[in-house]
C-alpha cells in the first residue's frame, strides 16, 4: 500500500496512535472493532446493468455492472461467468499510476471476487442461455475514486449493492430482462495488526503503521467463504479466531444496517 | 459521424428528440470538490453524461526528461470507466481517448498560466463514469472547474460546447441519437472571457454558412455554461466562507 | 512535434523566419498561402491493393492499401470497414522511435481517417460481400520515411491517391476483382500560427515556430469534413475563418492540379 | 472451489479417492542444490507437483528506487511452465500468478532476516514444471529450504501447508480431484518453531468449528514437513562435510 | 549472450583458456570436437503429452509437449501446427530477466525450430483431424533452467526427445490416442571460434571467448537441415566446411550413443 | 523451406520459372541518398524486392547501459510495411523480424570500423516496401551502401546473396515461387574483398556436395553484386563531384 504524501508517517502521529491504541482508542476516536461511516447509493450509473457509489469514510469507489451473452469456460459448461476487475484511478492518489493492474490491486480484485464466488451470491446456473454455447458474462468492474484505506472492505460493499440491483437484458436474447438471480451476501471484513493490536476497516494511517492483515468475508450463515492474509508480519492462530469472531460480528451489524 | 437512418429528429415543431429547442443546452449541473486526495475536483452531469475530473500539482514532472524548464504541462488523462458505455469497455486507453486526451491537454494549456511554474506538471484525471454524447466537452468544462478549485492561476476558464447538424439543422450540444444518426458534430473549446478558440474539431459535413451558424450558437452558449462554471466555484468559495465564519 | 537535431531553432534562424513573415515571405520564399512542390507516384508498390509515394517538399511519405475479407462492425453489418494506421517510421528522423503509435502519431492517422471517411470518398455500402457476416475491409497503412513538416496533409494526399488506385480483389471471393468504388476527393489543408501570421503547409522549421495549427478538410463541394485544432495555443473565430476560406481554395487548386 | 459433481470423494471406509486417509499427507520429497548458477535452490516432489526453486541474492536491489534503506526486499516470482497444466499455458504472469507471487513474497519475508541486508534484494524463483493441488504452499516450503541452501539467515523455516473440505469432512492437503470437486481449501505458510502464520488464504464454505479442525490437521502437519526440510538441508550440509574430509 | 557475473572473463583465465586451446585442449580438458557429458531423462514431466530433462554439462533444459486441436495455417491446410517456444527463466542466471522472449531466447527457438521441422521429424501431414478445419497443434516448450553456454543443442536435444516420446491425445477427439509419427532424428551441432580454433558445444567461458558462432543441424542421411551462422565475428568458407564435417561426425556419434 | 507442390519449376531447356538460368540473378538496382534526414540512406530494388535502407549515426548510444566502451554497437532493425506482404501485416516486430534483426545486426558489426566509435551507436532501419524472396539479403546488400553512403568508416562492403535448392538442383537467387515450393534456401552474408563470412543461415535439405555448388554460385555472383553496390556509390561520388564544380 502506498505510503502518504511525504512518504512516512510522522514519528509524532504515529506515537499518538500507538499510544491511543493502548488505551482501546482509535486516531479518529473509533474503537477497535468499529466500521467508518458507510454511504451507499446504488443505481449511480444509470444506464449499467447495475450500479453503487459507496463511500467508506473517505474512501469511495464505484461499482458497475455488464451483463453480456458469451462463450462459458469449456470446464463449466453449464454456468455464467463472473469476471471482477479493479482499477487503482490515478485520481484516487497522489501516488497512484495509469496503467494495467499492478499487484496490488490484483489482489484485492481477486479476493473481492472470491468472496462474492464462494458465497454464491450469484446463482450462475441460472445463467445459462444455450448450455456450453452461451451464457450471460457478468463483469463487475469497480472505480477507485479516492483512496483512505481499506479497499479490499469497500470494492466488495460496492460490488455486492450493484449486483443486487443489476438487471440481466434477456430481451437481446430474444427473452425478457431479468433481475440478476442473487441469494447470499457476502461481507469483508478487513483487520490489520497494529502493535499487538487487531482494529477493523484500517484507514490510510492505519495501513501505514500496521504489520499484517486479514480479511475474512462471512455470508449471513456466519461461514467462512474467504479469507486473505496480507503483509510481511504474521498473525499467530488466536488472533486469527479472534480476527474470524470479529467478521462474524461485524458482518451480521452490516447486514443488518444496510442490508434490510 | 452517424450512420443514416429513417429516425426524424426534429418534428414539425421544430423540437428535438428529447423535446429541446435548437439552441437549448442538456441540463448541465457542476459541483466542485468531491474528492479529498486530490487538489482539485469536479463532478460535472451534463445530459446523461456523468464525468468526474481530479486534479493533482503543479507538482515536479516525471520522469525528468519531460520537464520544461519554461513552463509547467498540462497533461489531461481522459478514460471511459469500463462501464460507462453500452458495451463494456476493456480498461486502458485506445486511440480515441489518446486523442481526446491530447486535444484536452493542449486546450487547458492555453488557459493555465504554465509559466509561473517551470518543470511542473499538472495532472488532470478525467474518468467519464456514464457516456452520453459529448463527453469531451463535458470534460473539458469540468477540468476548467477543477483546475479553479485546485487553486492554480489561470488566465481565462475553458468553456466547452458543442454544436451539430441535425435532419439538415443546426443545432447545439447533440444528444446521442443525434450524434449516433446526425450530419455533423463540433466540438469546441472557448476561453469564456476572450473568445479565443483553444479546441477545435469536426467531422461529417457542414457547408462554410453552416459553420457560422454553428459557431454563433456556441458562442451564445459558452456565456451560459460559463456562468455555471462560476456559480460551482462560487458555491466552493461560500461554504469555505461558511466555515471560515464558524470557526 | 519534435525538434530539430540541435533540439530548438537558433535564435537567429527563429528571428530571421519571423521577420520575412512579416513581410509576406517564408522562409524558403513561399507565400502564406502556398504549399511546397507535390509529387505523386501511385503504384508504388505494385503488389498491394493500391498505393501512392507522396513528396510534399521535404516530407515523404507512402500509402499502401489491403483490402481483405473480414467481419463488419455489429453496428453498421452493411459497410465495409475503414482502418487508417500511420507509422512514423524511425528513419524519417532522428528522435523517432520505434514502438507503438504514440499520440501523435494517432492524432495524424485519426485525422487522416476522419476526412477520408466523412467525405465519404469511399462507397462502404457497396463493400459488403455477405451483410451482417462479411464485408471487405480497406487497410489503410502509410510509412512515413522521411521528415520536414505537415504529415496530415502528405499523409491524406497519399492514402486518397492510393484509394483511387485500389482494386478489390473479389477474385478471391467468387467474384471479380473490381476497382475500388470512390467518389469524392478529401483535400486537407493544414495551416499553422507563426505570431499573427497564418501560413499553410508548414515544413519543420515553421511547425517549430508555431504556436497552434488547424486542418481543414474539404471536398470539390467546397463543405467542411473534418477539422482539427492542435497545439497549446489559440485562434480567434476570425482566423478560423480565414483558414477555412483557404484550406478552400487550396483545396481547389490541388483537385485541379494533381486530380484531373 | 469447485464445481458440484457426483464423485465420490471419500469412501465407506473413510479413505480417499487416493487411498489416503484424512490426516495423510500425500508423498513428499525435498532435494536441495539441483542447480549450479543459482546461490541456493531446491526441487521439491509433493504429490504429483514437481517444482524448483532457485534463490539469488542478497544482491543490490535492481531498480534503484524499489531499495527499502532498512531491509532487504523479498520477491518470489511464482511462474508456470507452459506445460505443467493440462492445457497449455501462455508463457507469462496471469492475475493468479502474481497474486500467489504477492502472498508467498509477503511470507517468506516474514521469516527472513531482511534486517541485514538493507537496499537489498532477495530473489525467489519458484517453476512450477508439473501442477498437482497446492503447488502455491509446495512452492513456498521448497522455496525456504532454497533459501537456507543459499546460506540466507533465516529466524525460522516456513513450511507451506493446506487442509480442506471433502464430501462435508476436514481432510489434509487437498489432491486434485479433491481441489476441482471439494467444498473448502485453506492454504497456509506457517513458521516452523514459532507457530506463527504468515501466508494464509481461504475459499470455499467453513464454518468456524470446520477451521478449527483444519487448522488442527495443518498444525500438525508442519512438524512433519518441517522434518522433511531439515532432512533435505542436513543432507547438503552431510555431502558438504564428505566433500571437505575427502579434500 | 550474458557476461559472466564479473561481466567480464578475467584476462588470466582468458589467456589460460587461449594457451591450452593452442595445444588442442580446452579448459576443461576436453578436447575441440568433443561435447560434455549428455544426460537425457524422458517422460520427467509425466502428465505432458512428451518431455526431456536434459543436462549437458552444467546446462540444464526441460522440454515439455503439449498437443491440441486447433485450426491450421490458411496455406497448409493438410498438416498439422509445430511450435516452439525457449523459456530463459531467470532462475538459470544472475542476469536473466523474467519477461517476453529477447532476441536472444528469439533465436535460439527459432533455430531449433528450424532442425525439428525441416528435418521433417515430425509428420505433420499425418496430423490433420478434419482437413483445412482441425489440426493437432503440437507446442513444444523448453524451460532453461540453469545456462553454461550451448543453449540451442541443449534444447535440440530436449525437444527431439520428448517428441520421440509424445502422445497424441486422439481421444479427446472420438479417436485413440497415438505415438506421435516422428521419423528422422535431427542432430544439432554448435561451435565457436575462439581465436583461430573451433571448438564444439563451448560452455559459457568458451561463448565468452568467441568471436563467432556457428550451428549445424543434420540427419541421419548426414544432409544439412539448418545452419545458422551467429555473433560479430566471420567465419572463412573452409572453417564453415570443417564446421559442417564435424557437426556430421558429432551427429553420428550422438545418434549412436543416445538415440539407439 | 517449402511445402511440396505439383508446380514445375525448373523446365525442360532448364529455365526457370521466371526465364532466369540456375546462376542468374533477378534484376538488381540500388539507389543511395533517397531520403533527407538520414545520415545515409539507400533503396534496392531487387526482383520484386523494394527496399529502404537509412543509418542515423554514430551516435551516443542510448539507454547508457547498452554502450559498450570499446566499440560502436551496430543495430539494425528490419521491418516489413503492413502492405509489403500478401496478407496484411500487422504493424511492429515479429519473432521472424527479431531474428533478421539480430543476424543483419551481426553481419554488419563485422564490416564497420566500430572500434573507432566506442560508446556510440549506429541505427540501420531496413523497411521493406515491397518484399519478394530474399529480403533478408537485398536489404543486407543496401545496408552496407546506405553505410558507405553516411560515411561510416569500413572495413569491406557486406554483399548479400542466397542460393537454393530448386526441383533437385541447385540455383542462384530464389524467386518467390522457389522459396515457396523449393527445397532449400542459403543466404549469406559475404565481406566483398575477403571472401568472409559473416551471415549464413539455412533451412531445407542439402547434401554437403549441393553446399559446395551453392556456395560456388554465391561466390561468384558476390563480385557481381559488389559492382552495382560500387556504381550506386559513384554515382553518389560523381553527383558530389559535379555539385562542387557547378559552384
Amino acid at each position: 500500500m502506498p505510503k502518504d504524501e511525504a512518504g512516512v508517517l510522522s514519528e509524532i502521529k504515529r506515537n499518538y496512535i500507538l499510544k491511543k491504541l493502548k488505551e482501546g482508542r482509535r486516531g479518529d476516536g473509533r474503537s477497535p472493532d468499529s466500521f467508518r461511516e458507510i454511504s451507499i447509493t446504488t443505481n449511480y450509473v444509470p444506464r449499467s446493468a447495475g450500479s453503487a457509489y459507496v463511500k467508506l469514510g473517505r474512501t469511495k469507489v464505484v461499482a458497475g455492472i455488464k451483463i453480456e451473452s458469451g462463450e462459458p469456460f469449456p470446464d463449466t459448461p453449464n454456468q455464467g461467468v463472473l469476471t471482477t476487475n479493479v482499477e487503482l484511478l490515478p485520481m484516487a492518489f497522489p501516488t497512484f499510476e495509469a496503467g494495467p493492474p499492478n499487484e496490488g490491486s490484483i489482489e484485492i480484485a481477486r479476493v473481492v471476487d472470491r468472496g462474492i464466488r464462494e458465497s454464491k451470491m450469484i446463482d450462475l446456473e441460472a445463467l445459462v442461455i444455450e448450455p456450453a454455447k452461451k451464457v450471460w458474462i457478468v463483469f463487475a468492474d469497480i472505480d477507485v475514486i479516492d483512496f483512505d484505506g481499506n479497499l479490499i472492505d469497500a470494492c466488495t460493499l460496492a460490488v455486492a449493492s450493484a449486483l443486487r440491483t443489476a438487471v440481466v437484458p434477456g430481451s437481446t436474447e430474444g427473452g425478457k430482462d431479468f433481475a440478476l438471480p442473487v441469494r447470499n451476501l457476502p461481507v469483508s471484513v478487513t483487520m490489520v495488526k497494529i502493535g499487538d493490536e487487531i482494529v477493523a476497516d484500517p484507514d490510510l494511517e492505519e495501513e501505514q503503521l500496521s504489520t499484517a492483515r486479514i480479511t475474512v468475508t462471512t455470508t449471513a450463515d456466519e461461514h467462512i467463504r474467504a479469507m486473505q492474509k496480507g503483509d510481511t508480519g504474521y498473525f499467530t492462530l488466536d488472533e486469527i479466531r479472534k480476527a474470524i469472531k470479529l467478521s462474524s460480528d461485524i458482518g451480521r451489524q452490516i447486514r443488518e444496517k444496510y442490508f434490510k | 459521424m452517424g450512420t443514416a437512418s429513417d429516425i426524424k429528429l426534429i418534428d414539425e415543431n421544430g423540437l428535438r428528440i428529447d423535446g429541446r429547442s435548437p439552441t437549448e443546452l442538456r441540463p448541465l449541473k457542476i459541483e466542485t470538490d468531491v474528492l479529498e486526495r486530490a487538489d482539485g475536483s469536479a463532478f460535472i452531469e451534463w445530459g446523461g453524461n456523468k464525468i468526474l475530473v481530479a486534479v493533482y500539482g503543479p507538482r515536479e514532472a516525471y520522469p525528468k526528461h519531460t520537464q520544461d524548464i519554461e513552463k509547467a504541462v498540462v497533461k489531461a488523462r481522459y478514460n471511459m470507466s469500463a462501464f460507462s458505455v453500452d458495451e463494456r469497455k476493456r480498461p486502458g486507453p485506445d486511440r480515441r481517448s489518446v486523442e481526446i486526451s491530447k486535444v484536452i491537454s493542449e486546450a487547458l494549456s492555453a488557459a493555465v498560466m504554465v509559466e509561473q511554474f517551470p518543470r511542473a506538471q499538472i495532472d488532470v484525471f478525467i474518468e467519464v463514469l456514464q457516456a452520453d454524447a459529448g463527453t469531451r466537452i463535458a470534460g473539458l468544462t469540468a477540468s476548467s472547474v477543477a483546475l479553479a478549485a485546485a487553486g492554480i492561476p489561470m488566465r481565462d476558464m475553458v468553456v466547452g460546447c458543442a454544436a451539430g447538424k441535425v435532419d439538415g439543422k443546426i443545432v447545439l450540444d447533440l444528444g446521442k441519437e443525434e450524434d449516433n444518426f446526425g450530419q455533423a458534430d463540433l466540438p469546441m473549446g472557448i476561453l469564456a472571457k476572450s473568445g479565443k478558440i483553444v479546441l477545435m474539431q469536426m467531422d461529417g459535413d457542414m457547408s462554410q454558412e453552416e459553420f457560422e451558424q454553428a459557431t454563433a450558437l456556441i458562442m451564445d452558449a459558452t456565456k451560459r455554461i460559463y456562468e455555471i462554471q462560476r456559480e460551482a466555484l462560487a458555491g466552493k468559495y461560500r461554504a469555505l466562507a461558511l466555515e471560515r465564519s464558524g470557526e
